[in-house]
């Protein structure tokens, strides 16, 4: 089971900075293991953010998005209260979500 | 052999493609694009990804640092104020696969992103934004990726 | 590991008096902690941590005496061995690969894999390598920079004789040198390679 | 009229303006300013926090009774007085070797077989959360490690030696590579251990997040690392010789503000 995210969600000017960070290990399939095998490519393929339930951002992601990715962006005219809920799937098709309220 | 990830797979290829033409609502043009993520060189991406020849612009602001580090983690930001600016992708020239992700925004957010990607070596990176009108426009840097440690 | 009470020296050490241990008690207790402490593991062996005279004399906060620096240097100087052919020089391309690669000798190092020289870990070396270390001096233009022009010439010998030792054996000009005894580590050829890498006017360390 | 969007504002002013040619060392602050917000180490901390306070092991038991030297269950301020004497144990003990002392003591883990396991793996890798979970409670606060006892002056005087102990295929010690200010490795650099290196440098900022491994880092595996590096055999986990070190450089760092876990290469 994957861990939990850490979503900081701060009020900024007229919007929210959010900044998530992911526990994953984002292999990019290139790499050797000690004995020579490779290790198979294992990576987070789709991530969306929503406020308030609302998909707001999303993204595609490959195998150079670096391991334990962080990810930053500005969400207009959010308040705090209002509810982050970011959500990732990867090519194992295992899924997290985790949820941050705006501070 | 078919799986169903494959499957699965080519038909989010075809969702891509019809994304990137525009005919698709931005909620639904989440399906991850195996081709373009696949691509080998910037122009194969472009072809993947179903858009236009970008034009370099000083309106997309590209932050990148001059030297990495680490090239296993290299932070990386874009952002614009043109109005129309649906999706940015990074591209990294000289990686065995050149696309590192694209981000889709909504009117919701900002069009503006960070976040951090892999090197394997020194490169330009580029951050190509794409207009809801099909319009592609790029910023780029080059990232000096420094090899560190003891070497061991 | 120890997660037993820690007794040993220590304790034994401490009991039953109450003044301070005297610095040649500590030394000893060192000792014992360090013995106590390792273990072999792959290629690194446990005999490594056997301290030769030289290793010995370097490891006080303070530098050894001059005189005694003198006599270790002198030591270290005869165990220099200067190339049976006369030739000084190799290639400076496997020198500038010798140069990157720092692997070898740790216990992750698979046995009999050749080790690389470091130099860049602490060296400046070319123009085009941005990623030095600053431990040891600036080598960028060496050759250049002691007037070496043709390192076959006579007048060249004196600092290729030098560069040669240095490299050997650092501690034959320097008894606590940060710099690791090379001709221990490397083997003739490889110390050609650097050689050149350092002294011939085509490397890139002697660049414009 | 919005002339840039929040967020590369604020990325531009980490990065300071960005002339074309910045010389090698700018151009690695500036590198590592882009990094500092969003450490991933606090992935750690927030997996530390969590097993510190739930029931696990044979006894069933969480963390909280465990004393780090500041009294059973206290936490913050901890850190920065590690490693000391404690009664119990008869030992000085680093944070991690107390670690293994709770886990055992409370959760009737096996301490010894922790301590073998490979760095990363199984409860090895819980350790290293709790380390960073720990050392972030300390945050900011400035190191004071008790010396009031002789078994901790002991082990100051101990570390000093071994910190100075040449051997080896390369002649390495820790004073090699540690013994001066502004020196480095590549462009790694390397702060001064035989002095004080100031706040949040050294021993400072240790737990970290290593970015080449991508993983978080305590202090036992910094000098597990260090001593591969050394060429020297293989430095048993919470052996005395690691604990003396760290003894050492956590008095040398007395008054320094902690910035752990912090972000390195």
């Amino acid at each position: 089971m994957s861990d939990p995210m850490r979503i900081r969600a701060q009020v900024q000017g007229s919007g929210a900075i959010v900044r998530v960070l992911m526990s994953h290990e984002m292999e990019t399939g290139l790499r050797k293991d000690a004995a020579g095998k490779t290790v198979p490519a294992w990576h987070i393929t789709e991530v969306t953010a929503a406020l308030n339930g609302k998909t707001v951002l999303s993204a595609q992601w490959g195998t150079a998005i670096a391991k334990n990715p962080f990810t930053q962006f500005v969400v207009k005219g959010a308040k705090a209260g209002d509810k982050i809920t970011i959500s990732w799937v990867d090519n194992h098709g295992d899924k997290r979500s985790d949820e941050a309220t705006i501070a | 052999m078919q799986t169903r990830r494959d499957m699965m797979t080519r038909s989010a290829a075809v969702a891509a493609l019809l994304a990137g033409a525009g005919v698709l609502p931005a909620r639904a043009q989440t399906a991850w694009n195996k081709a373009a993520f696949e691509a080998r060189g910037v122009d194969a991406v472009l072809k993947a990804l179903g858009i236009a020849k970008p034009a370099e612009s000083p309106d997309i602001v590209f932050t990148a640092p001059d030297i990495a580090e680490n090239g296993a983690v290299v932070p990386i930001a874009a952002s614009t104020a043109l109005p129309g600016v649906k999706r940015i992708a990074f591209l990294v020239e000289k990686n065995p696969t050149t696309l590192a992700g694209v981000f889709e925004f909504s009117d919701a957010v900002e069009t503006s992103v960070a976040t951090r990607i892999k090197m394997g070596e020194t490169s330009n990176v580029l951050a190509v934004a794409i207009t809801g009108d099909g319009k592609v426009l790029y910023a780029q840097k080059e990232v000096k990726v420094t090899l560190g440690g003891c070497g061991g | 590991m120890n997660l037993k009470p820690l007794a040993l020296a220590g304790a034994a050490l401490l009991a039953g008096c109450g003044t301070a241990p005297t610095p040649q008690q500590l030394d000893r207790e060192t000792q014992d902690v360090i013995k106590a402490s390792f273990r072999a593991q792959g290629i690194a062996t446990l005999d490594r941590l056997n301290q030769d005279e030289l290793q010995q004399a370097c490891s006080a906060e303070q530098p050894p005496p001059a005189e005694l620096a003198k006599r270790l240097e002198a030591a270290q100087l005869a165990t220099v061995n200067w190339p049976s052919d006369g030739v000084y020089l190799g290639d400076w391309r496997e020198g500038e690969k010798l140069a990157q690669n720092g692997r070898g000798m740790t216990w992750t190092d698979p046995p009999g894999v050749p080790a690389g020289g470091n130099c860049y870990n602490c060296h400046q070396l070319t123009r085009a390598e941005i990623s030095y270390g600053t431990i040891g001096p600036s080598l960028y233009q060496y050759g250049k920079l002691r007037g070496v022009a043709n390192p076959a010439d006579p007048a060249a010998e004196a600092i290729v004789r030098y560069t040669w030792g240095k490299l050997w054996n650092a501690k034959a000009t320097n008894a606590c040198s940060n710099m690791p005894r090379f001709g221990h580590v490397l083997n003739p050829a490889q110390i050609k390679d650097l050689m050149a890498l350092l002294l011939d006017p085509k490397s890139p360390v002697n660049a414009p | 009229m919005r002339i840039a969007p929040l967020l590369g504002a604020l990325l531009l002013a980490a990065a300071g303006p960005a002339p074309a040619q910045t010389s090698t060392a700018d151009g690695i602050a500036q590198y590592r300013a882009l990094l500092a917000d969003g450490n991933p180490a606090e992935l750690w901390e927030a997996k530390g926090e969590a097993l510190w306070k739930q029931r696990r092991g044979p006894g069933n038991a969480s963390l909280e009774a465990c004393d780090l030297g500041l009294g059973a269950g206290v936490v913050k301020g901890a850190f920065v007085e590690l490693p000391r004497w404690f009664a119990d144990t008869r030992r000085v003990q680093d944070l991690e070797s107390r670690l293994l002392t709770c886990m055992q003591s409370l959760q009737g883990l096996d301490a010894a077989a922790i301590a073998a396991t490979p760095f990363g793996k199984g409860e090895q890798a819980n350790v290293e959360s709790l380390v960073a979970y720990i050392s972030a409670a300390s945050r900011g606060l400035k190191f004071n490690l008790p010396q009031a006892r002789a078994e901790e002056r002991q082990m100051y005087e101990v570390g000093k030696r071994v910190f100075h102990f040449r051997a080896g295929p390369y002649d390495f010690a820790c004073v090699s590579c540690h013994g001066e200010a502004g020196k480095r490795i590549r462009l790694q650099d390397l702060p001064n251990l035989t002095v004080n290196p100031g706040d949040g440098v050294g021993f400072a900022a240790w737990p970290a997040y290593r970015l080449s491994s991508g993983e978080l880092w305590g202090m036992q595996r910094r000098l597990n690392d260090c001593y591969r590096q050394q060429r020297f055999p293989f430095p048993g986990y919470a052996s005395d010789a690691t604990i003396a070190l760290g003894v050492y450089m956590g008095v040398q760092a007395k008054g320094a503000a902690s910035s752990a876990p912090a972000i390195k290469r």
